[in-house]
């Protein structure tokens, strides 16, 4: 029998995250965010969380809602521009920020999940990113070694999910989600739809439940847009 | 004097059959306007699409799919959707043969900065760094000057770099030029500007081809 | 003393509920029959499945679907593929809590070599090596001693090592030890065998109990 | 519209392989092998190859098509327990062999194709594979530095592809190639189906075409069980 990772809600999913963990939150931009869990982050009051998340969410949604409660001592980022009061917060001082290439927050979670403490990268050479890092000649071209990044918690948010916790993801809500389920020390999924073992085809799973530790199905998904972009109909 | 539609359109003529393209946010966007006939070109987003089709149609948008800029989008036929790591594993294995990003400043030796202003502007470099890092083939989209008159093309970046001599072409409003020998190389002009205008605005070392520079085909 | 069987359900106790388990060629895949009542486990097989079922009924066999000895197998309801790189993620990055392997030799110190005899056996280390580095539970599963009756817990490897340092526990046909400051611990007997047979066949320091050392109840 | 990348058959597929070239072949065992592209490799008679590939088939069949004709002049590969002919080759020297441990081997396949020139791994440390590589603690742990993997072909076998090279496995199947994919300068796949553009739901590829430069689909599969194991029905 499967192992089931099943609680009721993100309120038990959430238990034990305490005041100066680190957490990781899945999404880019607002898409593919774990709206529940960063609502019961909220209500938890914690605070002095360092979070490594792609983005900051907007002023009023995702982990915006927890800059504005000031719960949030560093940020673990690649782009925030669409957030002001983390640029307020962050050009003040409150605001610890570690800002790093896209490609290497997702390689350096990934790694994190997956044993590898450290690897060569091109990305940041010769920038304010690569500055204090060891760097090496790779076939001509210079790398610098970044390390492996892991959270206490790592809260992702899939489309489907079943009991033994293995994750589907739809189009680009995919994201950050399946590296950041590898690398927490207990992994949250945050679902739309929860579905019993043996349901989900296991050749079409992205992320395996080896990697989850709690799984529960959210409820009232609000998935904001940020730019609603469209073009006239004919 | 091109706007930056024109500037899209002169880039599109840089698109070949079979490349895959990463496009950055703002001009390099609507370079996607203007593929030439015949040719098949596939869009990668770094957010994880490959296969990127035109903006929904409204009342058609979806919230889980969108472009690295955040916006709705759409996905083509043969569209593959997957997470970040397999992304930039693309971008960083050079898989992508194109990429097109604006910059504020752009050096003749080929350093690009365009992810942060000390103490003012802290939006975060994004996937920038890794594309600049990896490509081998990046063309810059911007305005030849800022919206203080002061050329974006100069001898030295003053800004946090994003990527150290990996630019090999800019396409601005006013002029197509290849990056080479520490020097901005003229390849064209925009129709209209004449290359005194173009030697004016241009900060960093500028040389003229032997002959005649053309005017850019649009 | 045990059968190859009789070391597998002796083993199959060391599993806990909840416990994603790899399991090796030979003695080790046996442990699968011997999952006590009540106990959710999960067996990884790392050319790619987790979820990994008994062997298929006649007629039943997919060639597409093996395990790591090459055996057809059958996937259980929640199983679930996935390539090499991610399935040696959970391996390296420590997702699987209990990994059990035969070998040819097991060192005082917790060093072990099962993948070459030089000169002789040539057969490579598979996933031994990966799975000996990053486990923290590694139970080795063999016959105390070899078809020469020469002892196979050993104050030092002679044969190329696997892995340094790292297994916590072995399970023969003769006893159950624990491997720590340097030594053999004796935890249990095997039905029949006295703790001076088990003396007499162990080369590396062997160190027993203050009392008596219990029979394993199978 | 999509980039096509068919080819009709293995023939032209294997185009430009030539002797002395560096090839990756999927597979585990006898699973997920590329066997149209193999024959391919035979009939052209392409010699001193060096083939990275986690097994070294049997003896008769997968690789050991290639080792009869002494077509290998070195093997990278995690386990070669199959093959007496490779055995024969390797202990009396005519074969070159690099054993790799094989999540090293999955990984220096990704890192090949991702771009990543070299990684920290424990695995191996202290043994024959750590000689010669350069060591370092992370974490109080020894790991060592192994570096990517490439290769002037690729060759993979999926269950089904369409026209812009998308591929998808099955099972046990999928193992090495999707790394192997990455890792080709030119990546070959043979596909049990191709489909048209479209037919593919996105959401459940596993290889995004832009790895994959060729494809066809094959004929014939045997696909051959090295250990056909059953239990008697109840």
């Amino acid at each position: 029998m499967a192992i089931s990772k099943v609680v009721a809600n993100a309120q038990e999913a959430c238990a034990g995250i305490e005041s100066g963990m680190t957490l990781m939150l899945g999404g880019f931009g607002l898409c593919g965010i774990p709206e529940n869990s960063i609502k019961q982050l909220v209500n938890l009051g914690v605070t002095n969380l360092t979070c490594i998340s792609n983005n900051a969410g907007v002023d009023d949604f995702g982990l915006g809602l927890l800059l504005q409660g000031r719960q949030i001592k560093k940020m673990i980022s690649s782009y925030v521009g669409e957030n002001d009061e983390f640029e307020r917060q962050m050009l003040s001082g409150e605001l610890e920020v570690d800002l790093i290439p896209q490609g290497s927050l997702a390689e350096r979670c990934r790694a994190g999940g997956a044993g590898i403490p450290a690897f060569f990268t091109p990305a940041g050479y010769g920038t304010e990113v690569g500055e204090g890092k060891e760097t090496r000649d790779f076939n001509g071209k210079p790398h610098i070694l970044e390390t492996a990044l892991t959270a206490d918690y790592a809260i992702v948010k899939a489309w489907k999910g079943d009991t033994a916790g293995n994750l589907i993801f739809k189009a680009t809500a995919r994201n950050f989600n399946p590296m950041m389920a590898m690398a927490g020390t207990i992994t949250v999924a945050e679902v739309e739809e929860l579905v019993p073992l043996g349901e989900l085809n296991p050749n079409e799973i992205h992320t395996p439940g080896i990697f989850v530790q709690r799984i529960f199905q959210g409820t009232g998904y609000e998935k904001r847009i940020e730019q609603r972009t469209v073009r006239t109909r004919g | 004097m091109l706007d930056k539609n024109g500037i899209a359109k002169r880039i599109a003529q840089e698109l070949q059959d079979g490349f895959y393209v990463n496009l950055g946010i703002g001009i390099p966007t609507l370079v996607a306007n203007y593929i030439p006939e015949g040719i098949d070109v596939e869009f990668q987003s770094e957010n994880g699409i490959l296969g990127m089709g035109p903006f929904p149609f409204e009342g058609d948008e979806d919230p889980d799919l969108i472009n690295a800029g955040k916006q709705t989008i759409t996905a083509m036929p043969g569209a593959v959707y997957f997470d970040s790591a397999t992304s930039f594993a693309m971008i960083r294995g050079q898989h992508v043969q194109l990429t097109v990003l604006g910059a504020m400043e752009v050096a003749q030796n080929g350093d690009i900065a365009n992810w942060k202003i000390p103490g003012r502007m802290v939006k975060g470099m994004g996937g920038a760094m890794d594309l600049v890092a990896s490509a081998e083939n990046i063309i810059v989209a911007m305005m030849h000057t800022n919206k203080r008159g002061e050329s974006k093309l100069l001898p030295a970046c003053s800004l946090p770099l994003t990527g150290v001599g990996c630019v090999t072409k800019v396409v601005t409003n006013m002029a197509t030029l290849e990056i080479k020998d520490n020097a901005f190389h003229l390849l064209e002009r925009a129709p209209g500007v004449t290359v005194e205008e173009i030697q004016a605005a241009t900060a960093g070392k500028l040389v003229l081809p032997a002959g005649e520079v053309p005017e850019m085909s649009l």
